[in-house]
C-alpha cells in the first residue's frame, strides 16, 4: 500500500534547497543579498516553467507580467499613501493588486495569443513588453515615463525601520514564499487533470484535442497561473525591494531571456528543474562577474545551444529519466 | 530512501554555498586604512560611464594617498582605498554587491553605481546598515524627496542641465524668442526638459514646440517634420547618447536650421563628432564638467572657497595612469566620481571620524572647490552648489563657451546652416 | 437509432474536393470498415467525424444530436475515440500516463478522477498486453507497440464509437490475429461501434466487418454488406486492382 | 500646414517602408521555406550595420559595396548557424528553434560587443539632399530605397528563372510533396536559410545608409518587432507579402504620428509603436495569412 503522502515527496527536495538558502542568508555574514539575488531567480524560474516548461509555449513577453506587478505595488501604495493607518494592510493590497493586474493582462493577451498555435503565439507575445511600455509611456498612465519612485511613501506607511527592513529583508523572504508556493501548485497541477492535460498538448496538440482536452482552457488556465505568479514576484522583489518603477526597467526582455535560461537549462517542465537552473544561473553569474565580467550573456547564449541540441530535457530532466523508477526517482520529478 | 536523495541534494546545496564560503576569505577592512566600496558598472549598458567612473575615483584615490600624504584622522595620515565590484549595469547585483560591501568588507562610504535607478536600488541597503550612500550618477532629483539620510549627491540634479543654455542665448541673442524643447521620454530628460521648461519661461522665451519621443527610436522625422513647421529660433533637446547622434542627423536629413542646437549627453562624447563629422560643428551640449574648465585655486581663493584636490591637468594624468589607457581623456562622469572622493575625504577630516552619521552631518556644512568646481548640498543631500558648463563643436574641437567664467572660447551664435556646414564653413565665433 | 450518421458530407481543400457529398450510418456496436486508396479522403472523412475539420457542406449526427460543428474537444466525452495512421502518443509521458489521460478526458470525464483514471489506464493495459512497458516513455517504444498504445488510449475512454485509421497497418499476420481477436472480444463486451480504415482490403478488417464503404477521390463508390461489397465489380476493377484480387483469394 | 506634414510623411514613409520591406524579406523566406521564425532577426541585421560601418569607416568604400559584402557574410552566417543547431531542431518542438535562433542573436550581439564595443557608432555619408516642397530627403535614403528595390526585383527574377528558385517555391508550397518529386529538400532548407540570412544582413547595410548613426550592438532588438510585424502583414511566408507589408508598415508609422499628436497629454511616438504591435495581434488573430495579396 503506498503512502498517501509519496505523492508529494518531490516538494522534499524543493523545500530544502529553500530552506537551505534561507539559513545560509541569515547566517553567513554578507551572503544576505545574493541568497535574494538567487531566491528572486529560483521564484522567476518556478513562476515561468508553469506556463513554457509544462505548455512548452514560449512567452516573450513574460516579463512585462513581472512589470504590471511591480506597478500594481506602486500603484497601491502611492495611492493609499495618505492611509498609512492601514500599514502593513496596504502591502497586502498592493499583492492582490499585483495579481489582479497581472491576471487581467495574461487573460486579455491569452485570449488572442493562445488561440495560435507555436510559432505565432511567440510572434504574437514577442511585443507583449514592449506594447506595453509603449502604451503606459504614450498614453501617460501611471506618471507614463516618469515612472514612480516611492521610498518615501512606503517610509511613512510603514515607519522607517520597518519598512527598511521590509525593503532589504522581508521582501527577499516574500520571494522565497513566492517561489515555494510556486512549486507547490506546480506539483498539485502535474498530480491533477491540468497536469496531465498539458503534458498531453505540449506533446501533440491536434492529438490532446481529440481525446478530449479544451486545449485552450488548460493553456490559460497555465498562462494565467504563471503570469499571477510572475506578478507577485514582480511586486515583492521589485516594487518592494526598491520603492521605485520606471517603464523601461520593468518591462526589459533581459528578464525573459533570464527566466528561458534558467527554465531550459534546470529543465523544462520538471518539478525541481528551475530551482536547480535558477541555482547554476544564478551563482555561475557571479562567478562570472568576478572573473570574467561582460561575457556572462555570451556564455549563456552557447550554454542555451548546447543544451536544446544535445539534452533538450536539461539538467533534472535527465536525472529524472536517469532515476526513473528507483528510491531516488521519487523525489525528482 | 532519504539517504538516496541526500545524495543528489547534498552537492547541489554545496555547489550553491561555494560563493558565500568564498566571501570569508574576501579582502576584509581593517584599522588603519579608510576604504571606499564601489558596486561600479564596469559591463552592461553603463559600462562607458562606469569605466569613466572608476578611473576618476582611482585618479583622486591615488592623488590623496600619493599627494595628498592620506587622510589625516586622529593626528594620523590614514591611507585611502578603493574596493569596487562589477554590477554589470543590473539592478539584481547592485543589491547583492552593496550589501556585501558593507557586511563582508566593511567598507566606510559606498559609493553608488551609475544611473538614477540604480541609486536608488542601493539605497535601501545602505540606509538599512547606516552606510553614508553617495551618488555621483544619479541625477533624478525624486531620489533626494525620499527621505534617505545617508544620500548625498554630487552630480548635479537633472533640472539644473539647460539652465546655463538659456541664459547664453538670453545675453548673446536678445532677439531669440522662439525656442522647441524635444527630450526623450525618460525619467531623467524629462526632467531636464520640465527644469528647461520653467526657466525658458522665467526669462520670457516662447515655447512654439514642446514634444518627446520614446528610448529606442529608430526615426524622428514625423517628430521633427513637426517641428520644423514650428520654425523655432533654437532647439534644446535630446537624452541620451544613442539618440543625440539621431537628432542630429536627421535635422540635417530634413535640412531644419536653427541658430542654436543643444542636446543633452550626447553632444559633449567626442563619439558625436566622429559619427556626424561637419554635421556636428555648432552643436552645442552642457555638461557637469569638461576638459579646458578653468577652476582653480587661484579661482577659489577669489571666491573665498577651500580648495582640494589634483589641478585639471594632474587630473587627466592620474586619470590616464589609472586606465593605463593613453588616449583616453575623463569625461564628467570621470570628474564627479572623483571630486566625490575629495569631498568625502574633506568631511572626514572635519568631522575627524568615519562614522557615517558624523560624516554626513560634515558633508552637510561643507563647501568646497575642485578642479571640478563648487560642491555643496542642502539639507535633503541634493547637489546645489555645482553648475554646468556649456561646450560647442567648433571646427572639430569642443569648446567650452559657458558660462563666461569657465569658458574656454567665445560661442558661434548663430550656428552656420547645414548646407553652409556641408560646404566646410566651420562654426568659429 | 443510429450511432453516428452522416448526411451529404462536402469538404474542400482550395479546389479539391477532399470528400464529397458522403452519407453513412452506423449503429450501436457495429463494425465498419473503410477502404480507399491513399488520397481518396478517408482521413479527411475521420477528421470531419471528429471535428478536427468542419464539413462545408452536409451534417454529422451523433446519437442523434448534431454535431456538425461541434470542437472536437466536445466530441470526446460523447464517446468518440480514434487512432491514428501514424502514432501520436504524448511522448515524454509513460505508457501508463498516456493511456490514463484517454480516461480521464473521455466518456467518463466529468465523473472520473486522476487516481481512477491509472487504475483503468492500468487496467486496459494489461489487457492489451503492455503491462511490461507501462512505466516507460511512449516516445521509446517500438511503431506497434506505440499502435497498442494508441488502441489502449482509445478504448481507456470507454469510447462509443472507435476510429480507427490503418490501426494494423505494419504488423505480423499472427499480431493482427491477436488484434482482430482482442477487438471483437472488447466490441462485444462494451458494446463499441468500430470504423476501421485501410488502405487495401485486409483479410482481418474485411472477415470482420459487417458492413464495407469504398472510397474514391471523396466519393463514396461502394456501401454494402462485406460480401456483396467485395464482389462488386467497380471495387474490384476500377479500384482494387490485381493485387488485392489475390489477396483476396487468399482470405 | 497638416497637409503639408502628412504629404511630406507620407513621401518619407514609402522611402521609409521600401527599406523596412527589403529588411523582412528574409525573415518571411526562412518562415515560409523551414517554418522556422528567426527570433534573432534584429542581431543578423545589426551585423549588417557594422560590416557597413566598417567598410565606409576603415576603408572608406562606398556603402553599396557593403551590400555583397553583408550578403556573403549572411550566407556563411547562415550556413555555419544552420549546421551547427537548426538541420538538428528541425523535426523538434517548435520551443527549440525559437530558443536556438534567440540565442543565436544573443550570441552575435555579445560577439560584436566584445569586438567593437557598446558605443554608438555612425558614419557620415553625405550625398547631398533633395530638397521637395513639403520635405526635404537626403539621395542616401533615396538611395538606399532604390537599393532595396533593386535587391527585391533581383530576388523575384531569382525565384521564377532559376532552378534553385523553383525548387524553393515548391518546398514552400508542399514540403512533402517536393519531396516526392525529387527536390532535394535538405539542400533548399540549407539554401533558404542561408539566402534568409544573407538577404537579412544585406538589409542591415541599406538600413545604415539609410539612418547611418546610432550603430551597436544591441541595435537590432528594435527592428526585430517591427519585422515581426510587417511580415505579419505580409502574410509572414512570404518576402514579397514582406515587401509590401514594409510599403504599408512605413506609412503607417509615418502618418499615425501626425495624427497621434492631436491627442493632448500623450506621447505620440510611443502611441504608434503600442499601434503597430496591436496591428501584429489583430492581424494575427482575423486573418494569420497576412492582408496583404502577394504571390
Amino acid at each position: 500500500m503506498k503512502n498517501r503522502l509519496s505523492p508529494y515527496y518531490p516538494l522534499l527536495p524543493v523545500f530544502v534547497a529553500y530552506f537551505a538558502l534561507f539559513l545560509v542568508g541569515r547566517n553567513v555574514e554578507g551572503t544576505w543579498q545574493l541568497v535574494a539575488t538567487l531566491l528572486f531567480y529560483c521564484a522567476l524560474g518556478q513562476a515561468f516553467n508553469i506556463f513554457l516548461g509544462m505548455t512548452g509555449y514560449v512567452d516573450f513577453g513574460y516579463v512585462a507580467f513581472l512589470g504590471v506587478g511591480t506597478y500594481g505595488m506602486a500603484i497601491a501604495i502611492t495611492g493609499l499613501a495618505n492611509f498609512p493607518q492601514l500599514g502593513l494592510g496596504i502591502v497586502a493590497i498592493g499583492f492582490v493588486l499585483a495579481i489582479i493586474m497581472a491576471t487581467l493582462l495574461s487573460t486579455a493577451v491569452g485570449a488572442v495569443a493562445l488561440r495560435l498555435r507555436g510559432a505565432y503565439f511567440a510572434i504574437a507575445t514577442i511585443g507583449v513588453n514592449e506594447g506595453f511600455r509603449f502604451l503606459i509611456e504614450g498614453a501617460n498612465l501611471w506618471n507614463g515615463s516618469s515612472g514612480m519612485i516611492f521610498t518615501a511613501q512606503l517610509n511613512e506607511i510603514l515607519g522607517r525601520d520597518l519598512a527598511s527592513r521590509v525593503m532589504t529583508l522581508w521582501a527577499d523572504i516574500l520571494v522565497l514564499f513566492i517561489g515555494a508556493l510556486a512549486a507547490v501548485v506546480t506539483l498539485l497541477y502535474m498530480k491533477s487533470k491540468i497536469g496531465y492535460a498539458l503534458t498531453a498538448l505540449r506533446e501533440d496538440e491536434d492529438a490532446a484535442k481529440v481525446m478530449g482536452i479544451n486545449v485552450t482552457k488548460y493553456k490559460i488556465t497555465a498562462f494565467i497561473t504563471s503570469a499571477s505568479f510572475a506578478g507577485t514576484v514582480g511586486a515583492a522583489a521589485w516594487a518592494l525591494k526598491t520603492p521605485y518603477v520606471f517603464p523601461p526597467e520593468v518591462f526589459e526582455i533581459h528578464y525573459t531571456i533570464e527566466a528561458i535560461i534558467i527554465v531550459m537549462l534546470g529543465g523544462a517542465g520538471t518539478l525541481l528543474g528551475p530551482l536547480v537552473g535558477a541555482l547554476i544561473y544564478g551563482v555561475s553569474k557571479y562567478y562570472l562577474s568576478i572573473f570574467l565580467p561582460g561575457v556572462q550573456l555570451f556564455i549563456f547564449a552557447l550554454v542555451i545551444i548546447f543544451v536544446i541540441v544535445t539534452f533538450p530535457e536539461g539538467v533534472v530532466g535527465v536525472i529524472k529519466r536517469k532515476t526513473r523508477n528507483t528510491a531516488i526517482g521519487q523525489y525528482i520529478i | 530512501m532519504k539517504f538516496f536523495s541526500l545524495k543528489i541534494i547534498l552537492p547541489a546545496v554545496l555547489i550553491s554555498i561555494i560563493p558565500f564560503i568564498s566571501t570569508f576569505s574576501a579582502f576584509a577592512a581593517g584599522h588603519g586604512k579608510i576604504v571606499i566600496g564601489h558596486s561600479a558598472c564596469l559591463s552592461g549598458k553603463y559600462a562607458k560611464a562606469g569605466e569613466q567612473a572608476v578611473g576618476g575615483i582611482e585618479a583622486c584615490v591615488d592623488w590623496v594617498n600619493n599627494e595628498y600624504g592620506g587622510i589625516t584622522l586622529g593626528g594620523k595620515k590614514v591611507p585611502l582605498k578603493y574596493k569596487k565590484y562589477d554590477c554589470e549595469s543590473k539592478k539584481e547585483s547592485v543589491t547583492s554587491l552593496i550589501g556585501r560591501l558593507i557586511t563582508v568588507d566593511k567598507v566606510d562610504v559606498v559609493f553608488a553605481p551609475y544611473s538614477s535607478g540604480l541609486t536608488l536600488r542601493g539605497a535601501p541597503i545602505a540606509e538599512s546598515h547606516q552606510m553614508l550612500y553617495m551618488d555621483h550618477g544619479g541625477a533624478n532629483n525624486k531620489i533626494f524627496e525620499q527621505g534617505f539620510r545617508y544620500a548625498v549627491q554630487t552630480i548635479g540634479p537633472a533640472t539644473s542641465y539647460h539652465k546655463g543654455t538659456l541664459d547664453m542665448v538670453k545675453k548673446i541673442a536678445p532677439d531669440a524668442k522662439k525656442v522647441a524643447l524635444a527630450y526623450e521620454d525618460s525619467e531623467f530628460a524629462t526632467m531636464v526638459m520640465e527644469g528647461a521648461k520653467n526657466h525658458a519661461e522665467k526669462l520670457g522665451f516662447e515655447i512654439v514646440f514642446e514634444r518627446t519621443y520614446p528610448k529606442g527610436t529608430t526615426d524622428l522625422t514625423p517628430l521633427l517634420s513637426a517641428m520644423k513647421a514650428a520654425k523655432p529660433d533654437f532647439v534644446l533637446g535630446g537624452g541620451h547618447f544613442e539618440d543625440g547622434q539621431l537628432f542630429n542627423r536627421q535635422m540635417a536629413d530634413l535640412n531644419i536650421n536653427v541658430d542654436c542646437l543643444s542636446l543633452i549627453a550626447a553632444a559633449t562624447l567626442p563619439a558625436f563628432s566622429d559619427a556626424l563629422g561637419h554635421m556636428a560643428e555648432g552643436v552645442m551640449g552642457p555638461s557637469h564638467w569638461e576638459y579646458g574648465v578653468t577652476y582653480s585655486k587661484e579661482a577659489a581663493k577669489e571666491k573665498g572657497k577651500q580648495w582640494i584636490g589634483p589641478s585639471q591637468d594632474e587630473f587627466v594624468s592620474l586619470f590616464k595612469k589609472a586606465t593605463g589607457d593613453q588616449k583616453m581623456l575623463p569625461d564628467y562622469h570621470a570628474a564627479e566620481a572623483g571630486a566625490q572622493v575629495l569631498a568625502y575625504v574633506l568631511a572626514v577630516e572635519k568631522t575627524g571620524s568615519t562614522d557615517s552619521d558624523k560624516v554626513r552631518a560634515a558633508l552637510g556644512d561643507l563647501e568646497f572647490m575642485s578642479f571640478y568646481g563648487s560642491w555643496d548640498i542642502d539639507d535633503s543631500g541634493l547637489q546645489v552648489g555645482h553648475s554646468m558648463v556649456d561646450v560647442q563643436w567648433q571646427d572639430g574641437k569642443r569648446v567650452i563657451v559657458w558660462p563666461e567664467s569657465a569658458q574656454t572660447g567665445k560661442p558661434c551664435y548663430p550656428m552656420p546652416t547645414f548646407d553652409e556646414k556641408k560646404d566646410g564653413k566651420k562654426a568659429l565665433p | 437509432m443510429s450511432l453516428l450518421r452522416l448526411e451529404n458530407v462536402t469538404k474542400r481543400f482550395g479546389g479539391l474536393v477532399a470528400v464529397d457529398r458522403v452519407s453513412l450510418e452506423i449503429k450501436k456496436g457495429e463494425f465498419l470498415g473503410i477502404v480507399g486508396p491513399n488520397g481518396s479522403g478517408k482521413t479527411t472523412l475521420f477528421n470531419v467525424i471528429n471535428g478536427v475539420f468542419y464539413p462545408d457542406e452536409g451534417r454529422v449526427f451523433f446519437e442523434e444530436t448534431d454535431i456538425t460543428r461541434m470542437p472536437p474537444y466536445k466530441r470526446a466525452p460523447l464517446g468518440i475515440a480514434r487512432t491514428f495512421q501514424i502514432p501520436r502518443p504524448f511522448a515524454s509521458a509513460t505508457v501508463r500516463e498516456n493511456v490514463a489521460v484517454g480516461a480521464m478526458f473521455g466518456f467518463q470525464a466529468k465523473t472520473i478522477n486522476v487516481e481512477q483514471s491509472l487504475e483503468i489506464a492500468d487496467k486496459v493495459i494489461e489487457r492489451i498486453g503492455l503491462s511490461s512497458h507501462g512505466n516507460k516513455s511512449a516516445g521509446v517504444l517500438t511503431p506497434v507497440e506505440k499502435k497498442l498504445m494508441e488502441i489502449a488510449r482509445a478504448l481507456a475512454m470507454k469510447p462509443k464509437l472507435l476510429l480507427m485509421d490503418e490501426a494494423m497497418a505494419g504488423m505480423h499476420p499472427g499480431e493482427i490475429d491477436n488484434m482482430v481477436k482482442f477487438l471483437r472480444e472488447v466490441a462485444q463486451e462494451e458494446e463499441i461501434a468500430i470504423v476501421a480504415m485501410v488502405e487495401h482490403i485486409m483479410r482481418a478488417v474485411v472477415n470482420m466487418a459487417e458492413k464495407v464503404i469504398v472510397l474514391d477521390y471523396g466519393e463514396k463508390i461502394v456501401d454494402a454488406p462485406t460480401r456483396e461489397a467485395l464482389s462488386d465489380p467497380r471495387v474490384v476493377d476500377v479500384y482494387l486492382g490485381k493485387g488485392a484480387k489475390e489477396e483476396n483469394a487468399e482470405g | 500646414m497638416l497637409l503639408e506634414q502628412l504629404s511630406g510623411n507620407l513621401i518619407q514613409g514609402v522611402v521609409l517602408g521600401a527599406v523596412y520591406g527589403m529588411a523582412t524579406m528574409g525573415l518571411s523566406l526562412i518562415f515560409g521555406v523551414l517554418k522556422v521564425v528567426n527570433v534573432g532577426h534584429g542581431a543578423f541585421v545589426m551585423v549588417g550595420a557594422f560590416v557597413t560601418l566598417f567598410f565606409f569607416s576603415s576603408l572608406g568604400l562606398n556603402p553599396f559595396i557593403a551590400i555583397p559584402a553583408a550578403f556573403l557574410v549572411g550566407i556563411l552566417l547562415g550556413l555555419a548557424f544552420y549546421y551547427a543547431a537548426i538541420k538538428k531542431l528541425l523535426n523538434a518542438p517548435e520551443l527549440a528553434t525559437l530558443l536556438a535562433t534567440f540565442s543565436a542573436g544573443v550570441l552575435l550581439e555579445e560577439t560584436v560587443k566584445m569586438i567593437f564595443g557598446s558605443e554608438y557608432r555612425g558614419f557620415n555619408w553625405d550625398v547631398g539632399k533633395v530638397d521637395l516642397i513639403v520635405t526635404a530627403l537626403p539621395m542616401s535614403k533615396i538611395f538606399a530605397a532604390l537599393g532595396s528595390v533593386a535587391i527585391a526585383l533581383l530576388l523575384y527574377v531569382w525565384f521564377k528563372r532559376t532552378r534553385a528558385g523553383s525548387a524553393m517555391r515548391s518546398v514552400v508550397e508542399d514540403s512533402h510533396g517536393a519531396r516526392v518529386c525529387g527536390v532535394n529538400v535538405d539542400g533548399v532548407y540549407a539554401m533558404s536559410f542561408a539566402l534568409g540570412i544573407g538577404l537579412t544582413v544585406a538589409s542591415g547595410v541599406l538600413l545604415t545608409m539609410f539612418i547611418p548613426v546610432g550603430i551597436n550592438p544591441y541595435m537590432g532588438g528594435g527592428y526585430t518587432l517591427k519585422a515581426f510585424v510587417i511580415a505579419v502583414l505580409g502574410g509572414l511566408s512570404s518576402p514579397y507579402g514582406a515587401f509590401f507589408g514594409g510599403l504599408v508598415f512605413g506609412l503607417i508609422e509615418n502618418t499615425s504620428y501626425t495624427l497621434f499628436a492631436f491627442i493632448p497629454g500623450v506621447e505620440p511616438f510611443s502611441l504608434t509603436r503600442f499601434l503597430s504591435f496591436l496591428i501584429l495581434l489583430i492581424i494575427l488573430l482575423i486573418r494569420p495569412t497576412g492582408i496583404i495579396k502577394a504571390k
